[in-house]
Formats: C-alpha cells, structure tokens, sequence
C-alpha cells in the first residue's frame, strides 16, 4: 500500500463527504452546483489515487480515461443546471 | 379443437363480443345495437342447449388457457354451472328484451347495454368457472361491469349509491382473493370437484382452514349481502329498473349465493365443512338474514326498496340450504337458486312498469293499479305469491324441501320456526299490495303515457318479459316432477355431491 | 552546479510570489494591491521558468516555459488593466 | 529516505490544501468566495492530478474543470442580482445531522478503503492495457482507452455533451453579450485566439502518443470562443446556425458511421480494422475536438443564439403543452 | 460476431442526430427510429429467444478491458416494453406539440433519452452504466424542463441536482468495486465478488444512488412535481421507463450480481421502503388534486410493489417457484409501464382539451373524450390490479409468494394498497362520467386519442392473457449472471 495512494484516496472520502454535506445544507443553486462539483472530485480522486502506482510504475490509465470522462459529464451538467436557474431567475423577474 | 374444449368458451364470448362491438356503436344506431344484443342472446341461448343437452348425456365440457405458472382459466361444465348457466341466459334474453323497451330513447344507450352485456359475460363466467382462481377473475369483473350501470342515472343518488356498492364489493373481492390465494398456496389449484377436494389432502390445518373459509364467505357474503353485508343493496336500487331486476335475481346477488355453494361443496366438500363445525355459524347468519330482511321489507313504503329487503331475505334460503348438512335441504337450497331467481325478476319487471307507465314508484300510491295493469299485476301476484310460498308457485317447492332437509338433519328444531316466521312474514309485507291493487280504488285518474297508448296496458317490451317469468314460475312449481326440471336438477347435483 | 543556479533561481522566485502575496494582504487600497502583485507574481513566475529551464537544460522545453512566461504576463497586465479600470469607473459614480 | 519523506510532506501539504480549498468553497454563505475559492480548488486539483502522474487529467481538469466551469460560474454570479450573492446555509440540528452524517459515512468509507487497498493487488487492468497498447493504434494509454478499448463510454459521453446542450438551448434565447472590449483587451484576444487555437491543433495531434486528446483540444477551442464572447462577440466566433447544427453532431456522427461501417465488415462495433487504428481515432478525434468545441462554446453563450430556430417564427420561450 | 444488440442503442442515436440537423423533418425521423428501433428489437427479441443470452464485445475487445453488450431476457423484455411505449408516446406527441420549434427542441433529447434506455438495459459494464445513467438523467431533465412554466423548470433542477448526486453516489461505488476486484465487466465480477467490507460498500453507495433515482420512499421526493409538470408524453416516459431503468439495475445488482454476497434479510430493508411508498403514495394519490399529480403519487405507489418483490425473491430457493415470482416482478414493471403512459397521455389529452386537469372539475369529460376516459378506466383496472390486468396476476404471485414464504406483511400492505388505487382511480372516474359543465371542447382529430388507448389495451388484455408467453421467456434462468458462477 502506497503512502500517496491512501493519501489521496481518503482525500478523495473527504471531498466526497464534504460536497455531499454541502449539496444538502446549502439553499442557492449556484451553493448547490459548486458543491457537487467538489463532490465529483472526490470521486474522481479516488479513482486516480486507486490508479497510481508509485513513483517508478506507469500508472493504471483505465481510471484516468474514465475520470476524464467524468470531467466532461460534470462540466455537461454545470452548464445545464445554470442554464435552467437562469431561466427560472427569468420567471421570477417576469 | 373440438366442441367439449370450446363450447364453455364460446358461451362466455356470445355477450362478451357482441358488448364490445356495441360499445363502439353511434348512440343513434339504435337497430344494429338491437339486434346485436338479441342476436348474443338468442346465440348463447341455442349454445347453453346444447350443452345442457350435452351435460345430461355425460359429456363434459372444459376450456383451459394458462395464465401463468399454475394458474389456469378453466371454464367447465358440471351440473351446478350448468344449472346457474341456464338461469343467466334465459333471464339475461328476457330482460335485454325489456331494457330495450325500457330505455327507449334514453340517453348512453351504448355504454349500457355494452356493459350490461358484460355483466351477463362475467355472471356467465362464474357458473362456468372452474377453479376458485377463474371464479375470483369473473367475480372481480362482474363488480367492474355492474359499477356503470347502477351509476348509469348519473344523478347524485345514482353516483352515490354506485359508491357505495363498489366500496362493499372491492372491499368483498379483496378478502375472497386473499383468501383464494392462501388456500391456493396450501391446498394447489382448487379445481371445484364434487364432493370437494380439501378432505382428500392431508396434512392441512384446521384452524388456518377456518380462517379461509371466514375470508372466503365474508368475501362472497357482501355479494350475497348476508347480514350485516348487505348494507349496499337497499342503495343500489337506484339502478335502472332492469338493471335491479338482474342485479337482484341472477347477476350480483345470486353470483355470491352461488359461490357460496361453490365454496362449500365443491371446495371444502359439505360433509369436510361440517366436520370443521363451519356450517352451523353459516346456517345461524342464513336464519338471521331471512328473518332481518323480512322485517325490513315491512316497513318500506318505497315499492323496490321493499322488494330489496325481499331480496336480502329470499336469497339467504341459498345459504341456509347449503348450511343444512343432508340432500333434501341442498335440492332446497339448488333449486330455490333458480325458483327465487324467475319470481324475483318478475317483481323487479312490474315495478319498472308501475314506475314507466304510471309513476307510480310507492307501496302506498298503488290502490286499484290491478285494473289499469291487470296484465303486470298479474305477473306480480304470482310472483309475490310464489315468494310466500303458497303452492304451486316454484317458491313453496324450495321452501318444503327445505323444510324436509331440515327435519332430515335433525336441526328443525331452528330452521322451521325461521321459515315459517319468514313465510308469514313475506305473506305481512306482500299480501297488503295485492290488496291495494285489486280491491282498492284508483286514487286519482291515471296518467296517459306518451307513446304507448295503444290496447296493451303498456310497452310490449315492457310487458310480456314479466308475463314470461310469471308463468316459468308457475311452471317450475306445477312441472316440478318433469324431466330438465330445475328441482330434477338439483335432485342430479345433491346426489353427486353425497356420494361419499 | 548549473542545478544550483537553477534551484537558487527558483527559490527566489517563490520569494517574489511570497512577498506578492503578503503585499496583497497588508496594502492598503486596490491600486497598490495590483502592483504587487503583478510585479512580483511576473518577475517571481519569471525567475521560477528561467531556474526550472535551466534545471532541465533542454532547449525545447526552455522556449516553451519562456512562451508560459509571456502569456501570463500579457494576461495579468490585461486582467490588472481591466480591473483598475473597473475601479475607476465605480469610483466615477 | 530522506527524499521520500519529504515527498509525503508534500503530499499531506498538497491533500490538506485541496481540503481546506474544498471545505471554503462549499462553505457560503458568500457565493462570490465560493466561486472564486472552486476555481482555485480546480487548479489545485489539476496539481493533484500531476502529482499522481496522470498529465492529460491535469490538462483536462485545468481547463474544463477549473476553467470553464470557473467560466460558467462566473458569468453565472454575473447574472445574479448582488441580492441573491449571499446564499443563506442551512443550520442547526439539520447541519448538525446532516455533518455527523456525512461524518460516519467518510469514515466507515475511509476504513473499508484502508483495508482494501491494503489487500488488492494494484495492478488491475494496467498490465492488458500496456499489453495491448500496440494494437491500439495510439501510444498514449489513456488515448487508446478512450478511443478503442472504450471507444464506446466516449462516444456516450459525446451523447451526454449534446443532451446537456439541446437541453439548454430549449431553455430560451441566449444570453446578453458582454460589450465590446477595450483596445487592450481586444489586443490581447486578438493574438491570443489564434494561439489558443494553434494549441488545440497541437494538443490534438499529440494525444496520439503524449498527454493531450480531443476533450483538451476541445476545450482549448471552446476556451478561445469564451475570450471572444467577452470580448464583445455576440456568437464567439461560432458559424451559422446550419454548420452549428452539423458541429454539435459530428463527434458522434464519426463514431457512429465508423461503428456501422465496422459492423457491415462483419467485425464488432467500433473494432476497427487492423492497420486503420491510428488513422480512424485521429478522424474519429477531430471531430470530437469540433463537436466538443462548439457544444461547450454554446453552453457558454447559454441560450439559442441568433437564427437557431427556423425563419419567420418568433424565438420565444413560449409555455407549451396543456397551456397551450 | 453477432451485431444485434448494437441496433436498439444506435438507431435511436443516430436518429437524435438527424434531428438536430434537420429540425423541420424531426416528427418524421423520430417516429420513423422508433418503427426502426421497435423492429430491431423484435429481431432481438427472436434471437434470445431461440438462442439465449447474446454478448456483443464492443470493439471486439474482451470484457474488461473493454465493454460488452448483453442481451438477456431480462433485459430484452424491459427494451420491449421501452420501444413500445416510446413509440406510442411519441406518436401522441406529434399531436401533442402543436408549434413547431417544439417539435424540433423535442425529438433529438426524446431520441438520446431513448438511446440512454436502451444502452443501460443492456451494458454489462459498471462504470458505462455510470455514464448511461448520466445520459438518462440530463436528456430527462431537458425534457422535463420543456414543459417551461416556472414550477416545471423548479422541478426539473431539482430533478437534476438530486440526480446528480445519485449518479455519484453509485460512481463512488463503482470506485470501490475496482479497487477490490480490478474490473468492471459484470460477467467477470459475477464471479469474483465476496461477502465483505468492500461488496457491501459498494453495494450500498450503489443503492443509494439507484433508489434516489427509482424515486422509493423516502427518497421520492423529486418526483411527483417533476412527473407532473413535464409535458404528457414526457410525462409518461418519466414515469414508464426512465425510473423502471433504476429499478432494474437494482434487480441487476441485488438479485443477481451481489447475491451471493447478500444475507437475504438485507432486502427486507427494501422491502419494507416499498411497502411505506405502496401506502404513502396511495395515500397522496387519493389527496391530490390534479390529476396527473395523481398519476405522479400512484407511480410512487406502484414502484414500492416492485421493490416488495426483493425480500421475496431473495428468500426464496433457486427453482420455478423464484422463476414464477421473477416473472411476477417483471409482468408487474412491464404493465406498470402501459398502464401509466396512457395514464399520461389521457391527462394530457384532458388537460390540452378542457385547459386544466383538476379531479374535480373534470365532469363532462365521458361525454366530450369518450375514448380518453375509457383509456382512463382501462389504465385503472390495470393499476388497481383488477383482472384481466398483468397486475392482477403479478399481484396474485406475490401474495401467493408472501403466504408461501410466511412473510404474512406484505399481504395487508398489497390489500389496502389496492384498495386505494381503486378509491383513487374510481374517484376520478366518477367525476369524468359526473354531469359537466361541458367547457370542454369537443376532440378535433380523434387519432389523437388512440395512443393512449393502445397502451391502455397492452396492459389491461394483452399482458393478462398473454403473461404464460411472457413467464415462458422470462422466467427460466432470468437470473442470471450469478447463476455462471
């Protein structure tokens, strides 16, 4: 077991807890948004920290292309969500 | 393919068909709705022959058709379905003959007679079924199909009482599937077998069997409306006049009579039953329902709620015949299935044409009405007489058989004195209408109807139906010996089902 | 030695960020605070791409750490121009 | 020895400044520090991602993780009346619950992970990776990944891409342009663009061997189309609508017809034919870049831009259905 | 290598594609994928059954390394029941969207929605069921959100942000499972897996995820506004097939690929979530006011007897007694699926008609909509339960595996639950054929109608009488993977 990996990896725990906690307790979208990003991080994190393998080794690429593509479904759906508060801001202000 | 696996089937689509089709009809496409609907009649009437005449000579008809892993649709032919089969289609012929009379330029004509039509399907269904699961599909259907037609008014009395029918029968049809399905998960497939089937297995326990058969009845008493489960059918005679008649002498109410018997004959087998001690408790809410619904009946003024309360009454001689362990009081209880069936609906016809012709919808508004309809009153004196049982009306041949049963089991000591108290009954809360309607005088000048002024006293359609269930009474009672007479019917069934 | 000259670059380069960043803190108003820290953030990114380049002593990678140096530069002067800007304009109303 | 521990201090430094970074950025109430604070944690995390040596994670997180989303944000805040900035936390014994919660959760996850990474075998799937990496056509694993061993999950995402986008472009018009630019800045745009762009050509012919791919090249165009849009350039350098229409499809276009044309060979979708490997992903990824680039630029604008819906109807975000 | 399974993912793919670009043509190329896509499933269809379960390498590389398809009865059956609703719904659709730009903002998302369906029926990989799942949930809260008053875009946010969350929770888990066991195709985890730490880990951050997005009680809370607000024909997808995808991942996971992993006592924590969500969206069903928030409140309902099947089936030994209740789950998912789209579609068609769909003021309706409230009284028998439905039979094997099992709960649960889907589908119809103020206008294209009374028809008669088919192809070895260990 690998010092960096565990490191990371309960880093990875940690932002995933704390984007959770933040998703529920904050009100505003924009809150809400930012933390299930730092939410998906965290899972993204745990994937390349399980992905690593010391200093010498090539890493595991399979979890960096699948983190990669997490990437780009977060970004997707950050833009979606703002689009729809926008337009909801919109109905407010209509 | 041949005839013994599809003619129970073709029974049942001879109305289902037709029902559908009509349906779909234009509401003003008034001859071909007509005629679709005689035709189904007349059809299942000649396939009901045939299997009658079948039956007799010891063929046997079944239809199966896998629904799931061990559960099949069965339809089968035993002397019992047959029985309840010929009642259904001949009164289902008489009385689509009188609703076409009756809703003579009414609004919705599709909608009902298509359901209507369905209601007589899934009533077909239930003679025919030929396991507790198939029973449990039509009883379930029967409830859909009949909902419609007692809200057909659509007035808020109408939609109410609807309610209130439905509210009585889910709840009925809920327990009887729980239960069918707790016994299905003990016992296997419940194919009805004369002389039953659960004394066969071992192995079973008592106890868990006498809570089925609670569930079981409860769910068949609300149908039966046993008493305290009757409490819908004095609403539900809001329905149309020959939507009662059919509720009241073959469809709804007669349907949980029958599967009452079902149950205990077939299923548990009478003799299994009684050695489970299940019978007496039946036999004692059999004894109160008639006793109940007589007292009832006396002090309706209101002509077909009186008639309901009759109902209530008449129909529980069913149960108390099963209940009575002993082949004479079962051909009672069989026979009077059929007997109070023709007498009943010839009360129900007379009252829609009392309400059609004159307005006249109360006990008390009925003085002299013999004169202006002596053709109706007729038909109802003999129907009212038949229910006292006075001879030779078909009435006192149930009510003598099981008076015989009785005496056969030992248990008159309580049975007797409840028919005679019932007799005597029916004789206080009947006898004074026939009174007022032919000794009395005409209270007012009877109104002209439209339409139908002609030399009949009112619509043919209106008035030969009850003149034609008048007279098979009559003749169930004074050819009660003759052969594919419904008593020698009962005669065959009773003695299938003794023959431990 | 020449991974000396390179690491005592670096070091003194992180020290022109340290000292950018404190400058932002203490300073007192908006203009001082971006003179700090883009004179500091540039020379110190500077410093940084000139002691990693002569670390890495490839000619390639030189050019492409100088390239990372101008954009930054261009991008903070733009960026520092654009707020002092926005400052002036909400200072006018 | 003594190497190693210093690397492990460097790592508790960087894992406890992507914690704190995280905790500030989710903890409001001020949205604006909120924002600000993800962006940083974007590029912090894009450290990360080099620190565990996985360079085109870093590459990808820097630009689209921290930088348009950082972009998105922003604009986002842009819109909000200075009202709504502060965002009003939830407190009390439902924060409480909610923390404890989430608490227990992190540490029942940390010790079940402790335990498994202390017994799995870490190799995995990179040993048949490397193995087969030859046959993929391609010399940078997590290339051959995304477009051959699972060529199908991108192809997916390109789907999720174009959902994401079809649904914001029904959502109504798009957004106010920014005014045009000052000289200085305009300076800036205008020799910046064309770089942007020449590293989104390069980023993309080296994801072939090295860190770099279609969704980096991608987001570096999408990132020139965010300097022009606030540069003042209403549609960010976007073509007509028609050829927008046929961009925002063609990644998943290429992957399609590739896999179709691969089935008709009688071959499984997407396995492309021996020798074709390098070239099909090069195509396959151009269009990709293209795609990705104007789905992301459009999700930026933020609306339907001028001349999307057909001529002569009004462009209203009209309410539809039983209110109709 | 056999390319069928491709088909029903990719038409439906393509075809989104098409639409964008030529927005004028979208209703045809739409309905013409659906046609399309039906008949790919049917040639599906014919295969599994002659040939059983097909795999599909995807890029031809082996599982693990890269991704297979998988087409098992199970699956194909739930792809059935998807393409033909799809169909229907969009059909109505085309009636349903009267302005054109609509028609054009619709078809490509309701064309990727599909091609997200049928691509998570069939993936047999952890991590592309993650992205399938994403897909699933953005292009239905783009669909959600076309409704466009305000409460349908509230909604459909929440509807995302919630699923969101979920998608994480079970990519999270999808982290621990390749921690442990280094791969994510389940045909080779089906044989790895062990009861531990890790499984249940990642079993239960999996399970949250699935059961935020099958809406089960507690969690439900999403989906009644956004189920109501949406437009009809999404509406029904919604409610159809999008939450019966969670559901049957759920199948996959807890009945199949982590069974052997499983105590079956475990599923009673399911079971009883579903029996609360029977009772509590029977419940809300019969307060609510509108009338698709009705249909919204009963999908919670009819989704909690699903997950009454868990603990059942877990309990019970491999054999044809599992095989009959399997089957009962998936005649109950599949009638669900009919009976609920045309629930749908005939609000829909109510609301366009008499311009709102509040319960009580639906009188007159018999008369104007004749066949929509026949539709409606179809759709009811089917969700009470009532016979012919593939309800009732379902039903009837659940109670009979409940008595079998001794597991007495779940029989009163099923009896009120019916009950008061019968008191709450009757109330409606005793408005509908009540006297009416008769505001509604008079339907101008009957065909409109027919739709919905298609699928009504499917889930009354058809999946009735026609459940042995169903039983004979789903039920003997339908589970599964677990089963090749």
């Amino acid at each position: 077991m690998l010092f960096a990996e565990i490191t990371y990896a309960l880093t990875g725990i940690g932002l995933f807890a704390l984007g959770l906690r933040g998703a529920l307790l904050r009100r505003s979208l924009l809150g809400r948004i930012i933390a299930i990003n730092v939410c998906g991080a965290g899972v993204f994190m745990l994937f390349v920290a399980i992905a690593y393998r010391g200093p010498g080794q090539a890493p595991d690429a399979l979890p960096h292309a699948l983190v990669l593509t997490g990437i780009v479904v977060a970004v997707s759906a950050t833009a979606l969500a703002l689009a729809l508060g926008r337009r909801l801001r919109d109905s407010d202000h209509e | 393919m041949s005839l013994e696996t599809w003619l129970p089937a073709l029974i049942v689509l001879s109305s289902l068909l037709p029902g559908i089709i009509i349906f779909m009809l234009r509401e003003d496409n008034h001859r071909l709705r007509t005629s679709l609907n005689l035709l189904g009649a007349f059809v299942k009437l000649l396939l009901v022959g045939m299997m009658i005449w079948g039956v007799f000579h010891e063929r046997v008809f079944e239809t199966r058709w896998t629904l799931a892993p061990g559960l099949d649709l069965v339809l089968h032919a035993d002397e019992l379905s047959v029985l309840f089969v010929t009642l259904s289609t001949l009164l289902w012929l008489v009385t689509t003959v009188y609703a076409i009379g009756y809703l003579e330029n009414a609004p919705h004509r599709s909608r009902f007679f298509g359901f209507f039509s369905l209601c007589v399907t899934a009533t077909v269904g239930l003679a025919l079924a030929g396991n507790l699961f198939t029973f449990v599909i039509f009883y379930e259907m029967l409830t859909l199909a009949t909902y419609p037609l007692v809200a057909h008014k659509g007035t808020p009395e109408a939609v109410r009482g609807a309610r209130i029918y439905l509210a009585y029968t889910l709840a009925g049809g809920m327990l009887l599937l729980v239960g069918a399905i707790w016994l299905r998960t003990l016992a296997g497939p419940l194919d009805f077998a004369q002389g039953g089937i659960l004394g066969d297995i071992d192995g079973l326990d008592p106890t868990t069997l006498s809570w089925i058969f609670l569930l079981l009845i409860v769910g068949l008493g609300v149908k039966a409306a046993l008493v305290p489960l009757h409490g819908w059918l004095p609403q539900a005679m809001v329905a149309p006049a020959p939507v009662s008649a059919l509720l009241h002498a073959v469809a709804v109410v007669k349907a949980g009579a029958f599967g009452i018997v079902r149950v205990v004959y077939d299923v548990y087998g009478v003799e299994f039953a009684d050695s489970l001690n299940l019978l007496a408790p039946l036999g004692a809410v059999a004894a109160v329902t008639i006793i109940y619904g007589s007292v009832r009946a006396l002090s309706q003024d209101h002509l077909k709620k009186r008639l309901a309360y009759s109902t209530v009454s008449q129909v529980s001689y069913i149960a108390l015949g099963t209940a009575i362990v002993g082949p004479i009081a079962t051909i009672g209880g069989m026979v009077h299935l059929v007997h109070q069936g023709l007498m009943k609906i010839t009360l129900f016809f007379a009252a829609g044409n009392y309400a059609e012709t004159l307005g006249i919808h109360k006990v008390s508004e009925m003085d002299g009405v013999g004169r202006r309809m002596p053709g109706t009153t007729l038909a109802f004196t003999i129907g009212a007489l038949g229910m006292i049982g006075i001879p030779p009306v078909a009435g006192f041949v149930s009510k003598w058989y099981l008076g015989l049963g009785a005496v056969e089991a030992g248990s008159a000591a309580w049975v007797m004195p409840v028919l005679i108290a019932s007799s005597l009954l029916n004789a206080a809360y009947f006898l004074p209408i026939l009174y007022r309607a032919w000794f009395r005088e005409p209270a007012r000048e009877w109104p002209v109807p439209p339409g139908h002024g002609g030399r009949l006293e009112t619509h043919a359609f209106l008035l030969w139906p009850p003149v034609i269930t008048a007279t098979l009474a009559l003749a169930a009672g004074l050819f009660a010996a003759a052969p594919y007479s419904p008593l020698e019917w009962a005669e065959i069934i009773a003695a299938r089902e003794y023959r431990k | 030695m020449s991974d000396l000259l390179g690491i005592l670059f670096v070091l003194t380069g992180i020290a022109f960020f340290a000292a950018g960043s404190i400058g932002v803190l203490r300073l007192p108003d908006l203009h001082s605070r971006l003179h700090a820290l883009t004179k500091a953030d540039n020379l110190g990114l500077g410093l940084l791409c000139a002691g990693l380049a002569i670390i890495d002593g490839g000619a390639l990678n030189a050019v492409k750490l100088f390239l990372v140096w101008v954009l930054v530069l261009a991008a903070s002067a733009t960026a520092a121009h654009l707020i002092a800007q926005q400052a002036l304009r909400q200072a006018d109303k | 020895m003594m190497a190693v521990q210093l690397w492990q201090l460097l790592d508790l430094l960087l894992a406890g400044l992507t914690l704190g970074l995280g905790w500030a950025a989710v903890s409001g109430p001020d949205l604006r520090r909120s924002v600000v604070f993800f962006i940083a944690f974007g590029l912090l995390v894009a450290v990360v991602w080099a620190r565990l040596r996985a360079p085109d994670l870093a590459l990808a997180e820097a630009a689209i993780g921290a930088g348009l989303s950082g972009a998105l944000l922003l604009s986002a805040l842009r819109d909000e009346p200075d009202a709504e900035t502060s965002d009003d936390v939830r407190g009390g014994p439902v924060a409480a619950l909610v923390s404890l919660a989430g608490l227990a959760l992190a540490a029942a996850f940390a010790w079940v992970m402790i335990h498994t990474l202390g017994a799995a075998d870490p190799v995995r799937l990179a040993d048949q990776i490397t193995a087969q990496l030859p046959n993929s056509g391609v010399g940078n694993p997590v290339t051959a990944v995304l477009l051959n061993f699972r060529a199908y999950d991108t192809l997916l995402e390109l789907a999720v891409l174009l959902a994401a986008v079809l649904g914001i472009l029904a959502l109504g018009p798009a957004r106010t342009p920014y005014r045009a630019a000052g000289p200085l800045l305009d300076g800036l745009i205008r020799w910046l663009v064309p770089l942007l762009i020449l590293t989104a050509g390069y980023l993309l012919w080296a994801g072939a061997h090295a860190p770099g791919g279609a969704f980096q090249a991608g987001a570096m165009l999408a990132a020139a189309a965010v300097m022009l849009r606030l540069g003042g350039h209403t549609i960010a350098g976007l073509p007509r609508p028609p050829m927008q229409r046929i961009l925002l499809t063609a990644g998943i276009a290429a992957f399609v017809l590739v896999g179709v044309i691969t089935t008709g060979l009688g071959l499984a979708f997407l396995q492309y034919p021996g020798g074709w490997s390098g070239g099909l992903i090069l195509l396959i990824e151009a269009a990709a870049t293209l795609a990705i680039a104007t789905t992301l630029a459009l999700a930026y604008i933020g609306g339907r831009p001028a001349g999307w819906v057909s001529e002569g109807s009004a462009d209203t975000t009209t309410k539809i259905g039983g209110r109709d | 290598m056999n390319s069928l399974p491709v088909w029903p993912i990719m038409l439906p793919l393509g075809a989104a594609l098409l639409a964008v670009i030529w927005p004028r043509r979208s209703a045809w190329i739409g309905i013409a994928a659906g046609l399309a896509t039906l008949t790919a499933v049917g040639l599906l269809m014919a295969q599994v059954a002659s040939r059983g379960t097909l795999v599909h390498a995807l890029g031809g590389w082996e599982p693990g390394l890269g991704i297979a398809l998988r087409a098992d009865a199970l699956a194909v059956a739930l792809l059935l029941m998807s393409s033909l609703v799809a169909l229907a719904a969009g059909w109505y659709a085309t009636g349903y969207f009267r302005d054109a730009d609509r028609q054009s903002q619709f078809w490509p998302i309701w064309l990727l929605m599909l091609a997200a369906l049928h691509a998570m029926l069939l993936s047999a990989d952890l991590f592309n069921i993650y992205v399938t799942l994403e897909l699933l949930g953005l292009s239905a809260v783009a669909l959600a959100a076309l409704g466009g008053g305000r409460a349908a875009i509230e909604a459909a946010l929440r509807y995302l942000t919630v699923g969101l969350l979920g998608s994480l929770a079970f990519l999270a888990g999808v982290a621990v499972i390749y921690a442990r066991y280094g791969t994510l195709d389940m045909l080779t985890l089906a044989g790895l897996i062990e009861p531990e730490p890790a499984s249940w880990l990642a079993l239960a951050l999996m399970t949250a995820g699935l059961l935020v997005k099958s809406a089960l009680f507690p969690l439900h809370f999403w989906l009644p506004p956004a189920h109501a607000n949406a437009p009809a024909p999404v509406s029904a997808a919604l409610s159809a097939l999008v939450v019966k995808a969670a559901v049957y991942l759920m199948m996959r996971l807890w009945l199949d690929l982590f069974a052997p992993a499983l105590d079956p006592a475990s599923a009673w924590l399911l079971g009883l979530l579903g029996a609360a969500a029977v009772l509590w969206g029977s419940w809300n069903a019969l307060r609510a006011q509108r009338l698709k928030l009705l249909a919204a409140y009963s999908t919670v309902a009819q989704l909690g007897y699903l997950f009454i099947f868990f603990p059942l089936l877990a309990a019970l030994p491999a054999g044809p007694a599992r095989d009959t209740a399997f089957g009962a789950l998936v005649l109950m998912a599949l009638t669900h699926a009919f009976a609920k789209s045309a629930l749908f579609l005939a609000a829909g068609m109510i609301q366009q008609q008499a311009g709102h769909d509040r319960i009580e003021e639906l009188g007159g309706t018999a008369r104007a909509l004749p066949v929509t409230t026949f539709t409606l009284a179809l759709a009811g028998v089917a969700l009470i339960g009532l016979p012919p439905s593939g309800t009732f039979l379902a039903k009837w094997q659940l109670l009979s595996s409940a008595f079998a099992l001794g597991q007495w709960l779940w029989v009163p649960v099923v009896a009120a639950g019916s009950l008061m889907a019968a008191g709450y589908m009757f109330r409606v119809l005793g408005f509908a054929f009540g006297p009416g103020d008769g505001a509604m206008q008079k339907l101008v294209d009957g065909r409109e109608e027919l739709p919905a009374l298609l699928l009504a028809i499917v889930a009354t008669a058809v999946l009735g009488l026609g459940a042995a088919a169903l039983w004979a192809f789903v039920a003997p070895g339908a589970l599964l993977m677990g089963a090749q260990r």
